[in-house]
């Protein structure tokens, strides 16, 4: 394809639209922030450093939307993550990296259940995913730190969490940037990555041509509670303690990244890419609003608003797409 | 047929019914929780079951409609709890408590076009537009009442206080009112052309473009139907606790959609009725008021909630495995 | 056409977001360049109702406080070295607008009250504040109190949460800026107090709770069998100060009626929420499950669980066999206020000005350096913390008392 | 006054083929007129355009001549036309009553009449003679019960016009009898009957004329009376087979046995036995239903087997799942080429290098360049008309869908030993079919043993070595190339 070609192809796509939106976002709090500091270095850091754990969250459910399944619970894994590695740093003389170890797979275990439910037992993984997360997490989190947020202070954990390279951009910044760029070419240029989009387009049709969605449905909650579990380690050792709340309220803006990224629900489309910027343009919205010091109560309206943006964006872009095949997706 | 056939028959008839198999658990799990303390069928406690029982109830209502005509919608706790802001607010404000009321519906009724608009129209993912909703009414009840709690006063209202105070010997009004939708929506969705109509948009779309009918107008119906249900809700637990309060009732939705499962309402949609809905509510109000009776430690209750939710969803496929496997042998 | 409508819903979209940046909602008029429009139709109804006790019977502010109370820290103004405090002759308007952030967890109605009686003294001390609500997540927190910093704000008042509160110090001290914590205790390993803070200790709250209601029972119910008084003793295991008031509670009750020790009943809202219906559910399942329990004390931890509890009495009509108090006096003093009279009797009072204006001032003498951590308010410091922990001195108000002490608060505030 | 039903010049094209040319003809009330024709004749496509699910491109249908044009399907219901489908439409969760009235429930004010609808179904059950009550569950009930049902909603419409799309397939003898009596009591009642079947014998008992069709043109109509079957065959697959076959280069070289199925026992089909040989085009020829599919998805591992053996090149195997039978060089291409033959969302590139994304990678990463040249080479290969690789395949023609799922199983990268091929000119223009035809025998001459599944009778003889005849799930009968004849498979295909 010609270069001409490409740049047509550019302008018309998800991403280009993602990156208006995120420039005009800065552009309107940069105008209207005191003394123009929202683009400072330090500014841009910290929405980085607050887009940490989301990165984590939104490449495992990504991956799940791009396969036509759906995850409510990492954030509820995260708390329940968090509250053990409290609990076992401070009981128990084990090792910190055996700790991180069992912190990750129990992750893994809470991905299984879902994935039990959703291929044995039929269940859909949205009501799925929200009762494994909503109940049995949130209940292991109370039930193994004992309703207590007990401390975390261990040298190796506080270095992860506060750490900074060249004491400007911090250390967990590096990580998940790394994650979603790892995440990001797997699913783009990878074997894995290509039979993750074939099944999200249809999964008997995969099937029958060799590929295994069964198999990578299993992989792929797992891999989603994994991550989840991540993000409550790296939660819990920001905080220096087993929070309970955690990081329950964290599934909500995953989901609306998600979208953003233009991961439409039918499965089989959207990219890292998109979802990276969506993170961009919600984490970057929420940090201007702060510094706007708007009041917080409106916090709640202008995510829920978001969504409906980012919902919208996704309908006019799938309508030429479901016109095509006849409204098959709808 | 012979007349101990039909006696047989009715019989089987009976035990055959989902329904059966329902009531059967749920006495157990009643008599399982009496045997753990007496005082759990003490009138007393039947009524304090109805009171925590009647806003599930009445939400699970709506969202049994729904959930039958194969939709689903996130957004009717928070929109049961602005009701009930929206409410006191009104009648802090001196609106006479019959006018205030049918306010309140009629922003039930607005949320529910919103939400048809964004499904049916836009063809948003049922549950993801109405958590955004959600999400949003959340945040809009925090702006109006500041956080705070809107008191009703009991000098000039006691009228609306009554509806959700007074109750006939063990029966609570609210409850009362939840029984009675049940009914209602019971013999609609038995009886009615429109019932019949609802149950075939969500079993089997296009037989149901078939036989003439319109998906689009009758999930846009359920979905009002849906949020003017949910402000009842928020009206009733206003007047039962005296005042509008910006977090209450938020989570009862899903504890709605939990009943509704335990009650054999399928989450694919077509299956399901209001008698089962019951029971379902009966089943999971009596499980909860029964551990805490029991002093189950807080924590296990959480993750109990969570296993009777799951297994209702494992039940869920089972009986529709069964119905499946039926289906082939009769080949 | 549902091209356009999609559009419409995007400009929509973008109309609200705009409008909730230029509604500053109670905080001052935004330092923003751009000339703020017309409040959004949005805006809440002006009679903020949380606290409709202080606007009507808000008296002309009285210069000199009537010292009614005994002398000692009662009275929030009568303090050794309270620099930079309405009476110390020195015109707060000479020096800049101070720009102070309230910091906190969860949107509680005591929180908003607090912000509320702060705004009112906006131009008593002449500073500007800032709401920010972490809605319960602390790490948003964290990185709040960094951006406020690079802001340029003065100092923080903040409820610093109990489950991360080392972190949360730490944060506070890399931004440099003075800061005083409120409700939440800091305590080191050896259990001193380590953050200038304006609050209840948990343990005194449950204390007080349990001694008024033993010390008042007999008003209400006359002279019975103490072997048949039982507790309903409410928390939220998660918030260690809710917990703390629990224990408190059941230290007091043991050791009041030391027999009755099988007639506790602890009820933990965990399975539920911080809301109403959790408060009836575990309130009701446990009053009719235990009718051996003639009499029930409850000194609950939360003021909505109080109130959900009265209404449990009410339908299983056990008014005149339950006793209800709680802290903090929002939910209690408005439904007073609405003709409530049942056996949700009394409460302790917290008037939001005897958080705020301890901690406004204090602040503004450490922002303008008149004070150090160590030297605010040490005369009233206990010997063993570092800083002191301004323990504030509460009432416990039932429905004849509750007016007469708003309205000595308000005047003591210089309002 | 005699009904009246007119087809005037009806045409209907898709996307590669012709499904109509011009076809007239008229059926006239009190009479049951059959539709004769082989599969891809055009049958179904006329009852469709009669039910209003499609409509024709050119001609018009005349009821009492008056020209009708349906926009959708319920406004020929309204127009008292009913067409009874193969794939029944009914309402499982609901009972059974409220299925046969599925758009009239007797509503007064809203509410159902309830014992009205009871008594008005149980005259009709009583009529079908079914041991099934009102209330029963639809679900719940037998296939040959639930095809009874959705012929009593049309029965219960009192539609002048019915048409009825292989009714019997699931009936038993019994119940095609009661069948055969009701149709006769609507054409003493002057309804306008349309019989769709491959039965002969049902043909003579039941109908009064008969219109043949073959590949969407109008052959002849017959009287019943005046005709018999040897004819009836002719008319239907006698053309002049002319030179799409003749000049077929074939592969002659026969190698030893490749795949052997002895006794194979599904939930479908029962004690299937044949053998493939190297290089050798096994035909498969039976009518819609007959279990060839569900015989290749067992082999193949879509679908349980229950018991049965299975040798490749002599060693038994037994495969889970498609990707086991695939990496042992069994290639399957579906019968449903949109449901489950290609992923409509996905490039042609990315549809045809599924089987062997393992074999085009550099390093860890995939090679677009490999990719692209698999995928340019299936194109050139097959000639398939398209502006680039990156065209999604919603966006092809029939032909060029059914090209690209070829070019996937036999891309140069693919191993294949056996190459299922089920029904792969279907829906597909007679150009293209004759470049299917020689594909496969070019296929065979690598030494590949083709499975070729057809209904379309001719392409089965001419185009395979050896051929197997299936109904209702066993194999009737085995003949070669040269002693098969048309009649002869048609017998043992449709005759008991």
């Amino acid at each position: 394809m010609g270069a001409a070609e490409r740049v047509k192809n550019f302008l018309k796509s998800k991403t280009f639209t993602l990156l208006c939106i995120l420039v005009a976002i800065m552009a309107f709090f940069w105008y209207f922030s005191a003394n123009h500091s929202f683009l400072s270095v330090r500014n841009i850091t910290s929405i980085l450093y607050s887009m940490v754990l989301f990165i984590l969250f939104s490449i495992g459910v990504s991956l799940l939307v791009i396969f036509g399944e759906f995850d409510l619970s990492p954030g509820y894994v995260g708390t329940a993550a968090g509250a053990t590695l409290a609990t076992i740093l401070s009981g128990t003389g084990i090792p910190w990296f055996l700790v991180m170890l069992i912190c990750l797979l129990l992750g893994i275990v809470f991905g299984l259940i879902n994935a039990v439910l959703v291929n044995k037992f039929r269940v859909q993984s949205f009501i799925a995913t929200l009762a494994v997360g909503s109940f049995l997490a949130k209940g292991f989190s109370y039930i193994i730190s004992g309703g207590r947020a007990i401390a975390i202070d261990h040298p190796v954990i506080d270095w992860l969490a506060s750490y900074k390279l060249w004491d400007v951009v911090p250390v967990t910044v590096i990580i998940s940037v790394a994650l979603i760029l790892v995440y990001g070419i797997v699913l783009a240029k990878t074997q894995f990555g290509r039979s993750i989009y074939l099944c999200g387009g249809n999964k008997e049709a995969a099937r029958l041509a060799g590929l295994d969605p069964k198999k990578l449905s299993y992989l792929l909650f797992a891999n989603s509670g994994m991550l989840g579990a991540m993000a409550g380690v790296l939660f819990a050792s920001r905080l220096k303690s087993g929070n309970l709340d955690g990081t329950n309220s964290y599934s909500f803006p995953a989901v609306t990244a998600v979208i953003f990224g233009g991961i439409s629900f039918g499965g089989g489309s959207g990219n890292m890419v998109g979802c990276f910027l969506g993170l961009l343009i919600i984490n970057a919205f929420n940090n201007g609003l702060t510094i706007m010091r708007v009041s917080p109560n409106w916090t709640g309206v202008a995510s829920g608003a978001l969504l409906i943006l980012a919902l919208t964006l996704d309908y006019l872009s799938n309508r030429r797409v479901r016109r095509q095949i006849g409204g098959k997706t709808s | 047929m012979t007349d101990n056939d039909k006696s047989g028959s009715v019989i089987k008839k009976i035990t055959g019914a989902k329904e059966f198999t329902l009531v059967v658990i749920w006495a157990v799990l009643v008599l399982v929780l009496w045997l753990l303390n007496r005082n759990f069928l003490s009138p007393g406690n039947i009524r304090s079951i109805f009171n925590s029982a009647f806003v599930i109830g009445i939400l699970a209502v709506g969202l049994s409609c729904l959930l039958i005509g194969g939709k689903i919608d996130l957004s009717s706790g928070n929109t049961g709890m602005l009701a009930g802001v929206l409410i006191s607010i009104l009648l802090r404000d001196g609106v006479h408590w019959v006018p205030a009321i049918l306010i309140t519906l009629a922003f039930g009724a607005v949320t529910g076009a919103v939400n048809a608009f964004f499904v049916n129209g836009l063809k948003f993912a049922p549950f993801i537009s109405t958590l955004a909703v959600s999400s949003i009414y959340g945040g809009v009840a925090l702006v109006i009442t500041n956080s705070a709690n809107i008191p009703v006063s009991s000098q000039d209202h006691d009228w609306f206080l009554a509806l959700g105070t007074k109750s006939f010997g063990v029966l609570p009004v609210p409850f009362l009112i939840a029984l009675v939708l049940l009914a209602v929506y019971g013999g609609v969705l038995w009886g009615t052309g429109f019932g019949r109509r609802v149950y075939m948009t969500g079993g089997n779309a296009n037989a149901a473009r078939l036989a003439g009918i319109n998906p689009v107008k009758i999930t846009s119906i359920l979905f009002v139907n849906n949020s003017v249900i949910a402000s009842v809700a928020g009206i009733l637990f206003a007047a039962f606790m005296k005042m509008g309060s910006p977090i209450a009732i938020s989570g009862s939705d899903l504890d709605g959609i939990t009943a509704a499962i335990l009650g054999g309402v399928a989450f694919t949609g077509g299956s399901g009725n209001m008698f089962g809905v019951f029971i379902g509510l009966m089943m999971l109000t009596s499980f909860q008021n029964g551990l805490l009776m029991a002093g189950l430690d807080s924590y296990y209750q959480v993750v109990a909630k969570g296993l009777l939710l799951i297994g209702a969803l494992i039940l869920d496929y089972y009986r529709e495995n069964a119905r499946l496997r039926a289906l082939k042998a009769g080949k | 056409m549902k091209k356009i409508i999609a559009l419409l819903i995007a400009i929509m979209m973008l109309a609200t977001l705009a409008a909730c940046t230029k509604d500053e909602g109670p905080a001052s008029p935004s330092t923003s360049a751009s000339a703020s429009t017309s409040p959004s139709a949005s805006d809440a109804p002006s009679a903020s109702a949380s606290t409709p006790a202080s606007t009507e019977s808000s008296t002309q502010a009285s210069a000199s406080p009537e010292g009614s109370a005994p002398a000692g820290p009662t009275d929030p103004s009568v303090n050794a070295n309270s620099i930079g405090f309405f009476f110390d002759d020195v015109d707060p308007h000479s020096r800049r607008t101070y720009d102070i952030v309230w910091a906190y967890m969860r949107p509680m109605a005591l929180f908003l009250n607090i912000h509320d009686a702060m705004v009112e003294l906006e131009d008593v001390l002449n500073f500007k504040l800032t709401g920010y609500c972490a809605n319960s997540d602390i790490d948003a927190m964290l990185q709040n109190i960094e951006i406020f910093a690079d802001q340029g704000v003065d100092g923080y008042i903040i409820v610093i949460d109990a489950t991360a509160n080392m972190r949360i110090k730490e944060v506070l001290d890399e931004t440099g800026l003075p800061y005083i914590g409120i409700l939440n205790s800091v305590r080191d390993s050896n259990g001193s107090e380590i953050v200038p803070l304006i609050g209840m200790e948990g343990f005194t709250i449950g204390h007080m709770m349990t001694q008024w209601l033993y010390d008042n029972y007999k008003k209400y119910w006359g002279d019975i069998d103490t072997s048949k008084i039982g507790m309903l003793n409410y928390t939220f295991s998660p918030n260690i100060d809710f917990h703390e008031r629990h224990l408190g509670n059941i230290e007091k009750f043991n050791e009041l009626l030391p027999g009755n020790g099988d007639l506790i009943f602890p009820a933990d809202g965990v399975s539920g929420a911080l809301d109403e219906q959790t408060g009836y559910d575990l309130a009701s399942a446990i009053f009719a499950g235990h009718p051996e329990v003639e009499y029930w004390f409850v000194p609950s931890c939360l003021e909505l669980y109080a109130f959900a509890a009265s209404r449990a009495a009410e339908t299983l009509n056990m008014e005149d066999r339950v006793l209800i108090t709680t802290a903090n006096s929002d939910v209690l003093s408005a439904q007073w206020d609405n003709g409530y009279d049942g056996c949700f009797v009394s409460c302790i009072a917290t008037h939001a000005l005897q958080y705020a204006a301890p901690a406004l001032s204090g602040l503004v003498s450490l922002i303008n350096g008149t004070s150090t951590f160590d030297t605010l308010w040490s005369t009233i410091r206990n010997p063993r913390d570092l800083y002191t922990y301004f323990e504030m001195d509460v009432e416990i108000l039932t429905i004849d008392t509750y007016k007469a002490f708003f309205d000595r608060v308000r005047a003591e505030s210089g309002l | 006054m005699e009904k009246l039903l007119e087809f005037k010049n009806i045409s209907k094209a898709f996307p590669g083929v012709q499904a109509l040319d011009n076809v007239s003809f008229s059926a006239r009330g009190g009479a049951v007129s059959a539709l004769l024709g082989e599969n891809g004749a055009g049958k179904s496509t006329l009852l469709k355009i009669l039910s209003g699910d499609i409509q024709p491109d050119a001609g018009s249908v005349c009821i009492d001549g008056e020209d009708r044009r349906f926009a959708s399907p319920y406004q020929s219901i309204k127009a008292s036309v009913s067409v009874i489908y193969q794939e029944r439409q009914l309402l499982g969760a609901m009972n059974v009553m409220e299925n046969v009235f599925l758009d009239d429930l007797h509503e007064k004010f809203g509410i159902v009449n309830r014992s009205e609808l009871k008594r008005k179904t149980q005259e009709i059950i009583d009529i079908f003679e079914l041991p099934v009550k009102p209330t029963d569950i639809v679900g719940r009930l037998s296939v040959a019960h639930q095809q009874m049902i959705e012929i009593m909603k049309a029965y219960r419409r009192g539609s002048d016009i019915i048409a009825f799309d292989e009714p019997t397939a699931p009936l038993t003898d019994k119940e095609i009898a009661i069948l055969f009596k009701l149709i006769r009591e609507l054409k003493e009642r002057g309804k306008i009957i349309l019989y769709v079947s491959h039965r002969m014998a049902e043909i003579f008992q039941i109908t009064d004329d008969i219109i043949v069709l073959k590949d969407g043109q109008l052959v002849t109509t017959l009287r019943t009376s005046g005709t018999n079957e040897r004819e009836l065959v002719k008319a239907m697959v006698g053309r002049d087979i002319g030179d799409t076959y003749s000049n077929l280069k074939r592969n002659e070289i026969m190698g030893d046995v490749l795949l052997e199925v002895k006794n194979l026992e599904t939930d479908y089909v029962h004690d299937v036995s044949f053998e493939l040989r190297r290089g050798e085009v096994l035909g498969f020829a039976g009518l819609v239903g007959a279990g060839r599919t569900e015989v290749m998805r067992a082999v193949f591992g879509a679908d349980p087997i229950i018991s049965g053996e299975i040798k490749l090149e002599g060693k038994p195997v037994r495969f889970k799942k498609p990707k086991d039978a695939i990496g042992s060089g069994i290639a399957l291409c579906p019968e449903d080429r949109k449901d489950q033959g290609l992923i409509l969302g996905r490039s042609i590139r990315d549809n045809v290098s599924i089987p062997v994304l393992s074999k085009l990678k550099r390093g860890l990463f995939m090679s677009y360049r490999a990719e692209e040249a698999l995928a340019a080479e299936a194109v050139r290969k097959y000639s398939i008309r398209t502006p680039s690789t990156d065209k999604r395949t919603v966006e092809l023609s029939g032909g060029n869908q059914q090209k690209t799922i070829l070019g996937r199983w036999t891309s140069d990268k693919m191993v294949t030993k056996v190459l299922i091929l089920d029904e792969p000119t279907k829906g597909i223009d007679v150009g293209t079919k004759a470049e299917v035809y020689q594909m496969i025998h070019d296929f065979a001459a690598t030494g590949i043993g083709v499975i070729f599944i057809s209904s379309e009778l001719p392409e089965v003889l001419n185009v395979s070595d050896n051929i197997i005849v299936m109904q209702n799930g066993r194999v009737t009968g085995r003949v070669s190339r040269q002693e098969a004849t048309e009649e002869l498979v048609v017998a043992m295909s449709m005759l008991e």
